[in-house]
């Protein structure tokens, strides 16, 4: 039952939002939603009973039932959701924004629509609940986006949906091989043995949509110009949660399901990211405006990720999990930065800033320590991550481990590049007004932070979290091997 | 017999291109009425006597005429109007022929058609077309006058002047 | 199972105070007077050094040799359980008192060095983490932990190269020692795992257990040292990734001294001499240590002979002892490479406290040119530093000679022609710091307007303290040849297994001293008639200079060969992958799917004329085709 | 008079289907052919009388008199459309002072 | 049957009110009459009752489309009210119109004999003819009707001799005879039978706009009174694909292999042309025309999969696609009103603005057009995959989610215009009623997405 409730607290907050007129009261309001939503994640996340769910039979004939639940992954996720939201929210505390009840409804609406996505168990609702993320989230960016936001909103808008669609395809057809009467259940799905031959081509259809969504190389043209142009509380949403929701569903829908697909694509898909990896990178490195450049940056990083979930070896797996937690809390961070960074300078051109350190010293610690959880260094949340990865990897293959590691170098380069372009340097005469940090901002910051060096320093938690379904997952591959028609490489 | 069958059909086919093919709307509606009236011949020679003079009444007695009464009352009669370019009257021709052939070709293949009740002479009498109007396609009788009602009232809307201006 | 020794869990408290320091000072930035952040950083250094010395007393009294301390289990999943344990056992104890001792003179030199900056607090909590950072290095009981401090220290050294932010140069310069310390991280990280695989651990009394199942050569353990050794090359300026270390002469000259003097730097050389079994195992790698060694040693001295900066003088000496380090490594005398590191860290960072000595008093200036005659005004200053310049040259008893000259004899042992290039090495570090010290300290002061003067006390005790160990750290290990039964070696045996070599004959080994004395001698006296005699003053810049010592001036050119061989083509790249490959071809591609539909959209759009008769034809066309469509299906 | 009444039987059902064929043809062909609004709407008919005596023949073929009241139908239909056709057409001199079909072109794409 | 004749009493009422020359009465009398309607198909619900010797049969298929097409034509009225205000001339006529096409829709619904269908298409689709030139003095509208009638005439021809000649060889115009006579071939037929079949099908085809039989459609939608072009893209479109679903799937299945893969080729003719075109228009009212073609593919697709749910997921297509549809075609008069004739959708700019309520649920209301949650659009959407994905109709599927890509993107870009930002905002003026309408319709269509039903028809 209380699944229901953590579904429908952001809901219906957002509903009353809407009718309420006084800016700060909304704000409040939606804070105030998102932390109750988090203790109550929190509760689940901590509970020693077993796991809570939540089911109703919704539309007979088609055999779809209104059923919600959890594992561990699941249990990540919402955590990873719960947990940034109130952060997302507070980044719009003390700012002017235009039409606030609007904004806040529409954001604790995606939340909703996100908790709906990870706490599916039947893979009619979890896609319901996959577009339901994209319609509040369109609009956010469409009104409270950046510079042509009109059309590049609109490419993002049409090229997820794409995928999406694909991913529909795949449901029903798997809903069609279902025996009896049909179902779309994951427990059902999981159980149903398609033959290796479909399984190849399936594969890509319902590969597609987690793909564009993470994104992997090379769907990943929308992300760029949409992170630079979206709001703040968008762009958080969209690399904090969002990304990590093509994770799950991949975790969700690949390998439980196709699972000789997937070992045929494995080393495809895999190569794929690594190239993402680099790719992101290097690009990274010569990007002149901030939010375009941490864009590319956690492309690279969500790759890195996507590898590891393909590599599927325990180590791999709990890094990823892991690594999902840590990235979020990262690159909201990292965004919450930029964000303050943009409304201090008026402009997010690297080569029109410089010497903030002098005139924000504060800012510039955070920034830094930020932008040191985002290289991985020991003892952030970082690289307990990134460590268990490239350990994944490794098994896998050595080359694999060693372009995921170049993470680690490039990720350095351009990182540090860009805190030396932005804080360091002489002070410019054109930013003379800057002002260090106001209360609202540590508010936001030193928890994020503090996140990201507790979790970089005992990490235990999490592992624990996850351990059953890791356990789970990482055997599913190992029963298809000799199914196969005939791996490539 | 027969041969009265090819005369009718002979002139059936003749008058009817000459609707095509005749410029001025007045010739047109005359050579309709004489393709129309070797139609009723036809009619007469499928033991189909009640169409035969409902046919006569309906196109000739009226649809014609209405024509004909536009034509008049519009000023119509002159062949003002230009003939389509050549290319597109070839294309017309072509395309008509090519259809002709497709739909013969597919008629003409052995496929017998077994008649479906004994031969009887009598059925198109008025008495016996009338049993069958008025019972088994009563409803289809009685329903056409919806469809009746709602061409006049269309004809009275469209056919009145009046300034009215609506505009959505 | 070996039984607890009492109270050594204080083991903790030596990372603690510097951490504590960084807190204190970090956090409380705004509130601290000036030196108060000094005053604490230095005193939790030094709280550090003593509990390290309590340390050492607490295991010899157990009698034990090694004892870890697990703080709390920091990574345990299945089959992977890393703990945060800290290992102490001589190794690690001299490497602690090492940092913490040297540490703390250098903090306590930059009470005074640091005065007048007005970011001096965050200067002391960097420091502070610095020597935090150095400490996990040398204390972890396993080789996670140990890259916990590995990349710690990388960062504290981006920060405090990086310190005076600035100026663009020394921002780059920070970065440039980061990244390419993370990319010797990078195989570093790889050969953990790697070891992690092959041994199911990483702590390292277990993996030195299992190692003995292997044998010599065996393929995966040459792999795993070679990965190592990629991460040691990289922190310690090594030949290829030695180029950030002269840069990070950006850095407050304090700064400097603890990089290359305490910390940082030696890092490389502890992790392989920690490693020693695992590197016994491995012929190979210990070649190519050797021919890494040999060759940085020589480069990094032959380039120490045209810089005129003082700083880039004393780095490019740093980068040539290093080299000596790994040469003892490479040839299986990793005890005689940390007891180079040992005697190392007191004349280097005295050299560098030295020189900051005379920066501080030549206000700022670093240029050897135009400096000159200080012996008088600074005659403190010139003693320290002809006494590190002595040890450092290897001329008995100082310190450095018993370090070189046991590493000499190891070449010697090992290989004629080692042991010729070797010297050779030696030969051309005796010249150039000899050069330096007599630019600096001997003939006229070149630079007008300066009033050189002696540093305060605060810089000077430490300068003096340095001194004496500098002069007699060396009798820490006594060879036999003079009696002494190699204390220091002995003392590091049961942590480190050197190669077994048979001892050079005492006949032998008196006689390469003599020779190498000898020649010492000779250039000593080269310098002095060079320098001081001729009062020859290097060329300024610019000036045409024969093509070999262009080249050595101009450092062989190997940065500018890095920057146009990974620097620039990696702009290029980057440039290429965004404007060809993402912008001109990913992009327009998806772009190209819209426009395409789009396209087919304007055309069928065309279908519709509007045209009645156009209309029917398309209706008649369209049954006519379907008629023949079934007909024909 | 008899010989009228079996006439039926000594024409061939075919002779009748290529008659309905070629008159359908003739009338589908004039409707593309024509530019004149009336000529197309005589065409129309003569495309309907074509079915309607496709449906007479098979009546009479058949001995059912089914197909003949449907015949019935379509005359009536026919009235009633080319009344509204007719009234549009009146409606659209009206407006354009033409009854030339390239005229209705406005609307499109 | 009641309601049928009931309707037909209520349209000669509404002719006869119109001589009084008092408008506001007709609305209300009209709404009141069908809701009676509404009352008396309920209560054929279940009978199964057939008429005249089986010429129409009243069974719960045709109920259901009948009671969902008086509803639309029921919101269309109440919107009506409104906008007949501005007119003067034949409203009474306008609306006994509409009543008289939705008897012909009536019996396209229940037919079992080729003339009911005939006879029915011929009623809905002459009131229409009129009604597509119920704008005498503008010339796009006479066009519009014009060519409506041509075009919709000369298909008639071609379905007359379709069923001249089907019946030429099976000697009925019963459907279940034809039925059973068909099935003796065992799916071989011959030419002529398959080519009357063919004639059939184009004649119905043509009805629902099915390509490459849909050209009248966008430029009828565009020319006709608006009001009247939603009477055509709701109510003509239910009753049509009802006759489509009567004649293919309860009259002719199995379908003759040759005539099937024709109805897959007109589908995915459908599918590219209505939504490439749709994606370059400019003109909101020919934008709908086209998506509306594309719904059809979709429909078509839905009854080609030939299951046994295929009737059911049509209804709820058809009805939720028309609820969409009304109100945005009501918003969309409201809106070229306040922009002075304005009928591109830049016009929406600004919507958000001035009425932001409006804007919420146009934005619904297009979800739902285009087929995403939680609307009922995209549950409509869902169960036509489920039938062809499951029936195995694979690569048709993913083209027609292509296709259903293609339909996003130009609904969405509606919705960019709509949450675009204008210079300078003209007053919009919406009455009570009709956001009434408007904001009912868009519950319901997300309403109808969370309750679907399943009819057993």
């Amino acid at each position: 039952m209380i699944v229901l409730v953590i579904l429908l607290i952001p809901f219906i907050t957002g509903l009353l939002l809407l009718l309420i007129r006084n800016a700060a009261t909304i704000k409040l309001m939606a804070l105030a939603s998102a932390i109750v939503n988090l203790a109550a994640t929190l509760s689940l996340a901590f509970s020693t009973q077993a796991s809570s769910s939540y089911s109703v039979s919704w539309i007979n004939f088609l055999d779809i039932n209104f059923a919600l639940g959890y594992d561990g992954t699941s249990l990540i996720m919402l955590s990873l959701t719960s947990l940034l939201f109130p952060f997302i929210i507070m980044a719009g505390m003390k700012r002017e924004q235009e039409h606030p009840g609007l904004l806040y409804a529409l954001i604790l609406f995606t939340q909703s629509a996100l908790i709906g996505v990870f706490l599916a168990q039947n893979a009619f609702l979890f896609y319901i609940f996959w577009e339901l993320t994209l319609i509040p989230l369109y609009f956010i960016l469409l009104l409270w986006g950046g510079e042509g936001r009109r059309n590049i909103t609109f490419k993002f808008f049409i090229y997820t949906l794409t995928g999406s669609l694909f991913l529909l395809f795949g449901i029903i057809y798997l809903y069609s091989l279902t025996p009896g009467l049909h179902t779309t259940d994951f427990s059902v799905f999981s159980q149903l043995n398609i033959p290796a031959n479909t399984q190849v081509w399936l594969f890509w259809v319902l590969f597609i949509a987690f793909a564009i969504k993470m994104p992997v190389f090379p769907f990943h043209t929308w992300q760029p110009s949409t992170y630079t142009m979206a709001p703040t509380q968008g762009v958080m949403i969209l690399a904090g949660v969002m990304t990590k929701m093509g994770i799950y569903g991949a975790l969700r829908f690949l390998f439980p399901i196709i699972p000789a697909g997937v070992l045929y694509w494995q080393n495809t898909v895999i190569i794929l990211s690594l190239i993402g990896v680099i790719y992101a990178s290097v690009i990274a490195f010569r990007q002149t405006n901030l939010k375009t450049l941490i864009a590319f940056s956690s492309m690279a990083h969500i790759s890195l990720m996507v590898a590891a979930m393909f590599v599927l070896n325990y180590y791999a797996l709990q890094g990823l999990l892991f690594q999902v937690l840590s990235h979020g809390i990262t690159i909201v961070a990292l965004f919450y930065v930029v964000m303050l960074i943009e409304e201090k300078t008026g402009t997010l051109e690297l080569p029109k800033m410089g010497g903030i350190k002098l005139l924000a010293p504060y800012m510039a610690i955070l920034f830094l320590l930020i932008v040191l959880g985002s290289v991985a260094l020991p003892l952030t949340a970082g690289f307990v991550g990134e460590f268990l990865i490239i350990t994944g990897l490794f098994q896998q293959s050595i080359w694999f481990a060693l372009f995921g590691g170049f993470t680690m170098v490039l990720g350095a380069i351009y990182m540090l590049y860009a805190y030396q372009r932005v804080m360091l340097g002489e002070k410019r005469p054109d930013l003379e007004n800057i002002t260090d940090l106001k209360r609202i901002d540590y508010i936001v910051l030193i928890p994020l932070i503090t996140l990201i060096l507790v979790l970089g320093i005992y990490p235990q938690p999490v592992f624990n979290l996850v351990e059953t379904s890791v356990n789970t997952m990482q055997n599913l591959l190992v029963p298809v091997a000799d199914v196969l028609p005939s791996l490539p490489l | 017999m027969v041969f009265l069958f090819y005369f009718l059909s002979a002139i059936m086919v003749i008058s009817a291109l000459l609707v095509v093919f005749s410029k001025s709307p007045i010739n047109n509606v005359i050579y309709l009425i004489i393709c129309f009236i070797a139609m009723a011949g036809h009619y007469i020679l499928l033991n189909a006597q009640f169409l035969a003079v409902v046919h006569i009444i309906v196109y000739t007695g009226a649809i014609m005429v209405l024509f004909l009464f536009v034509i008049m009352l519009l000023n119509l009669n002159k062949a003002i109007i230009p003939q389509k370019s050549a290319a597109a009257r070839i294309l017309a021709v072509v395309t008509g022929g090519l259809f002709f052939l497709v739909l013969i070709a597919a008629t003409r293949q052995t496929f017998v058609i077994t008649p479906r009740y004994a031969f009887t002479s009598e059925i198109g009498l008025v008495a016996n077309v009338g049993k069958t109007l008025f019972h088994e396609f009563l409803l289809p009788f009685e329903i056409s006058s919806v469809l009746f009602i709602s061409a006049m009232v269309g004809a009275v809307m469209f056919g009145k002047r009046d300034h009215s201006v609506g505009d959505d | 199972m070996v039984e607890q020794i009492p109270n050594i869990n204080l083991a903790w408290l030596v990372p603690a105070f510097p951490l504590l320091g960084f807190l204190v000072t970090g956090l409380a930035n705004r509130k601290l007077k000036h030196n108060q952040a000094g005053i604490i950083a230095s005193a939790m250094v030094l709280l550090s050094f003593l509990v390290s010395v309590v340390l050492f007393f607490i295991l010899r009294a157990s009698g034990q040799n090694e004892a870890t301390v697990t703080l709390f289990n920091w990574i345990s999943i299945s089959g992977m359980n890393i703990p945060f344990a800290l290992l102490i056992d001589h190794l690690s104890l001299t490497m602690m008192l090492i940092v913490t001792g040297v540490g703390a003179l250098i903090h306590i030199y930059s009470i005074g060095y640091m005065h007048d900056d007005e970011r001096v607090n965050s200067f002391f909590a960097q420091m502070n983490l610095f020597t935090f950072s150095m400490l996990l290095l040398v204390m972890g009981a396993n080789y996670l932990v140990l890259f916990i401090g590995w990349e710690g220290v990388g960062l504290c050294s981006y920060l405090l190269i990086g310190f005076w932010f600035k100026n663009p140069e020394y921002n780059y310069a920070a970065r440039k020692a980061f990244v390419m310390n993370r990319i010797g991280d990078l195989g570093f990280i790889l050969g953990i795992i790697l070891l992690f695989f092959t041994f199911k651990t990483v702590t390292f009394s277990e993996i030195f257990v299992q190692a003995s199942g292997f044998q010599v050569g065996a393929p995966v353990i040459t792999l795993i040292t070679i990965l190592l050794l990629v991460g040691a090359v990289g922190k310690s300026a090594q030949i290829p990734l030695f180029t950030w270390l002269p840069d990070a002469m950006a850095g407050p000259t304090p700064v400097s001294a603890l990089i290359h003097a305490a910390t940082m730097v030696t890092a490389g050389i502890y992790m392989i001499a920690r490693s020693s079994i695992l590197y016994n195992l491995a012929p190979l790698t210990l070649n190519i240590i050797i021919v890494i060694g040999l060759a940085t040693a020589i480069i990094a001295a032959l380039i120490g002979l045209k810089q005129n900066d003082i700083k880039k003088v004393l780095a490019y000496s740093t980068v040539s002892q290093l080299g000596y380090m790994f040469l003892a490594l490479g040839l299986g005398a990793y005890s005689a490479g940390v007891f180079h590191v040992t005697t190392h860290s007191f004349f280097k960072a005295l050299l560098f406290l030295g020189a900051g000595s005379v920066i501080h008093a030549m206000g700022g200036e670093q240029d050897i040119r135009k400096m000159g005659g200080l012996r008088k005004k600074m005659p403190l200053t010139y003693f320290t530093f002809l006494a590190a310049t002595l040890a450092i040259s290897g001329i008995p008893p100082f310190s450095g000679f018993f370090s070189k000259d046991l590493i000499l004899s190891k070449a010697f042992e090992h290989s004629i022609i080692l042991y010729i290039l070797a010297l050779g090495g030696a030969l051309i570090t005796c010249f150039y710091m000899f050069r330096l010290l007599y630019l600096v300290f001997f003939g006229e002061q070149r630079l007008a307007g300066a009033h050189p003067h002696e540093a305060p006390k605060v810089m000077t005790i430490p300068l003096i303290i340095l001194s004496v160990l500098s002069v007699f750290g060396g009798f820490l290990n006594i060879p036999s040849l003079f009696n002494g039964d190699s204390e220091f070696i002995t003392f590091l045996q049961t942590a480190v297994v050197s190669k077994a070599s048979e001892e050079l004959s005492h006949s032998t080994e008196i006689g390469l001293i003599l020779g190498s004395l000898l020649l010492l001698g000779l250039v000593i006296f080269l310098a002095y008639r060079t320098f001081v005699s001729k009062s020859i003053i290097p060329a300024k810049d610019g000036e045409p200079m024969p093509f070999f010592s262009k080249l050595i001036a101009n450092r062989f050119y190997i940065d500018e060969m890095y920057t146009t061989v990974f620097e620039k083509p990696f702009g290029y790249l980057s440039d290429f992958f965004y404007n060809k490959v993402e912008n001109s071809l990913l992009d327009p591609v998806v772009d190209e799917i819209g426009f395409t539909t789009s396209r087919v959209g304007t055309l069928l759009r065309k279908l519709q004329q509007g045209n009645m008769s156009f209309y029917l034809f398309a209706m008649v066309a369209g049954i006519l085709l379907f008629i023949i469509f079934i007909l024909i299906v | 008079m008899n010989e009228i009444t079996s006439a039926i039987q000594l024409i061939p059902l075919q002779h009748y289907i290529i008659l309905s064929v070629t008159l359908f043809s003739i009338g589908m062909m004039g409707v593309l052919f024509r530019r004149n609004i009336i000529a197309i709407l005589m065409c129309l008919e003569l495309m309907f009388n074509s079915a309607n005596l496709l449906l007479a023949a098979f009546s009479a073929y058949h001995s059912d008199p089914s197909g003949q009241v449907f015949v019935f139908f379509i005359m009536i239909v026919a009235a009633a459309e080319v009344a509204v056709g007719l009234s549009i057409v009146v409606m659209m001199k009206r407006n354009v002072e033409s009854v030339d079909i390239n005229l209705l072109n406005r609307l499109k794409w | 049957m009641n309601a049928l004749i009931f309707t037909t009493i209520l349209g000669i009422i509404i002719l006869y009110l119109g001589l009084t020359k008092n408008k506001t009465i007709l609305a209300p009398t009209a709404i009141a009459g069908l809701l009676v309607t509404l009352f008396l198909s309920f209560k054929d619900w279940g009978l199964s009752s057939s008429f005249f010797h089986e010429m129409v049969i009243f069974d719960n298929f045709s109920v259901a489309f009948n009671i969902s097409m008086i509803i639309i034509t029921i919101v269309i009225f109440l919107f009506g009210v409104d906008y007949y205000k501005m007119m003067e001339l034949h409203v009474a006529e306008q609306y006994s119109l509409m009543i008289f096409a939705l008897v012909g829709a009536f019996l396209m619904t229940s037919f079992s004999n080729l003339i009911m269908l005939f006879l029915g298409i011929e009623i809905l689709s002459i009131p229409l003819y009129i009604l597509a030139g119920g704008k005498k003095f503008s010339f796009k509208s006479n066009e519009a009707s014009f060519k409506y009638f041509m075009l919709g005439s000369f298909a008639t021809a071609f379905f007359l001799f379709g069923i001249a000649l089907v019946y030429g060889a099976s000697a009925t115009f019963y459907l279940p005879e034809i039925k059973t006579y068909i099935a003796q071939f065992h799916g071989n037929l011959p030419p002529m039978l398959l080519i009357g079949l063919l004639f059939i099908i184009i004649g119905v085809a043509f009805k629902v706009a099915v390509a490459p039989f849909h050209f009248w459609s966008p430029d009828v939608y565009e020319g006709s009174p608006t009001l009247v072009t939603a009477f055509m893209a709701t109510v003509v479109k239910t009753a049509g694909f009802a006759a489509f679903y009567r004649l293919l799937g309860i009259g002719l299945l199995p379908l003759p292999v040759p005539l099937e893969k024709a109805l897959w080729v007109m589908t995915g003719l459908t599918l590219l042309i209505g939504n490439l075109v749709a994606l370059k228009q400019s003109n909101f009212k020919r934008l709908l025309a086209y998506s509306s073609i594309a719904h059809s593919g979709f429909i078509m697709l839905a009854m080609l999969s030939q299951h046994s749910s295929s009737a059911s997921v049509i209804l709820y297509y058809t009805f939720v696609y028309s609820v969409a549809t009304v109100p945005l075609f009501i918003i969309f008069i409201l809106v070229k009103r306040a922009s002075n004739g304005h009928d591109h959708i830049a016009a929406f700019q600004g919507l958000y603005k001035k009425k932001p309520w409006i804007a919420v649920f146009m934005t619904i209301l297009l979800m739902s057009m285009a087929g995403i949650p939680p609307t009922a659009g995209f549950l409509a959407k869902y169960q036509v995959f489920v039938l062809s994905i499951s029936q195995g109709y694979l690569a048709i599927s993913i083209f027609a989610i292509l296709m259903a890509i293609v339909g996003i993107y130009y609904y969405f870009n509606v919705v960019r215009e709509v949450f675009t930002d204008r210079d300078h905002l003209e007053p919009l003026v919406i009455t009570k009623l009709n956001a009434g309408i408007i904001i009912v319709c868009g519950v319901a269509v997300v309403v109808m997405g969370i309750f679907v039903w399943h009819l057993p028809i």
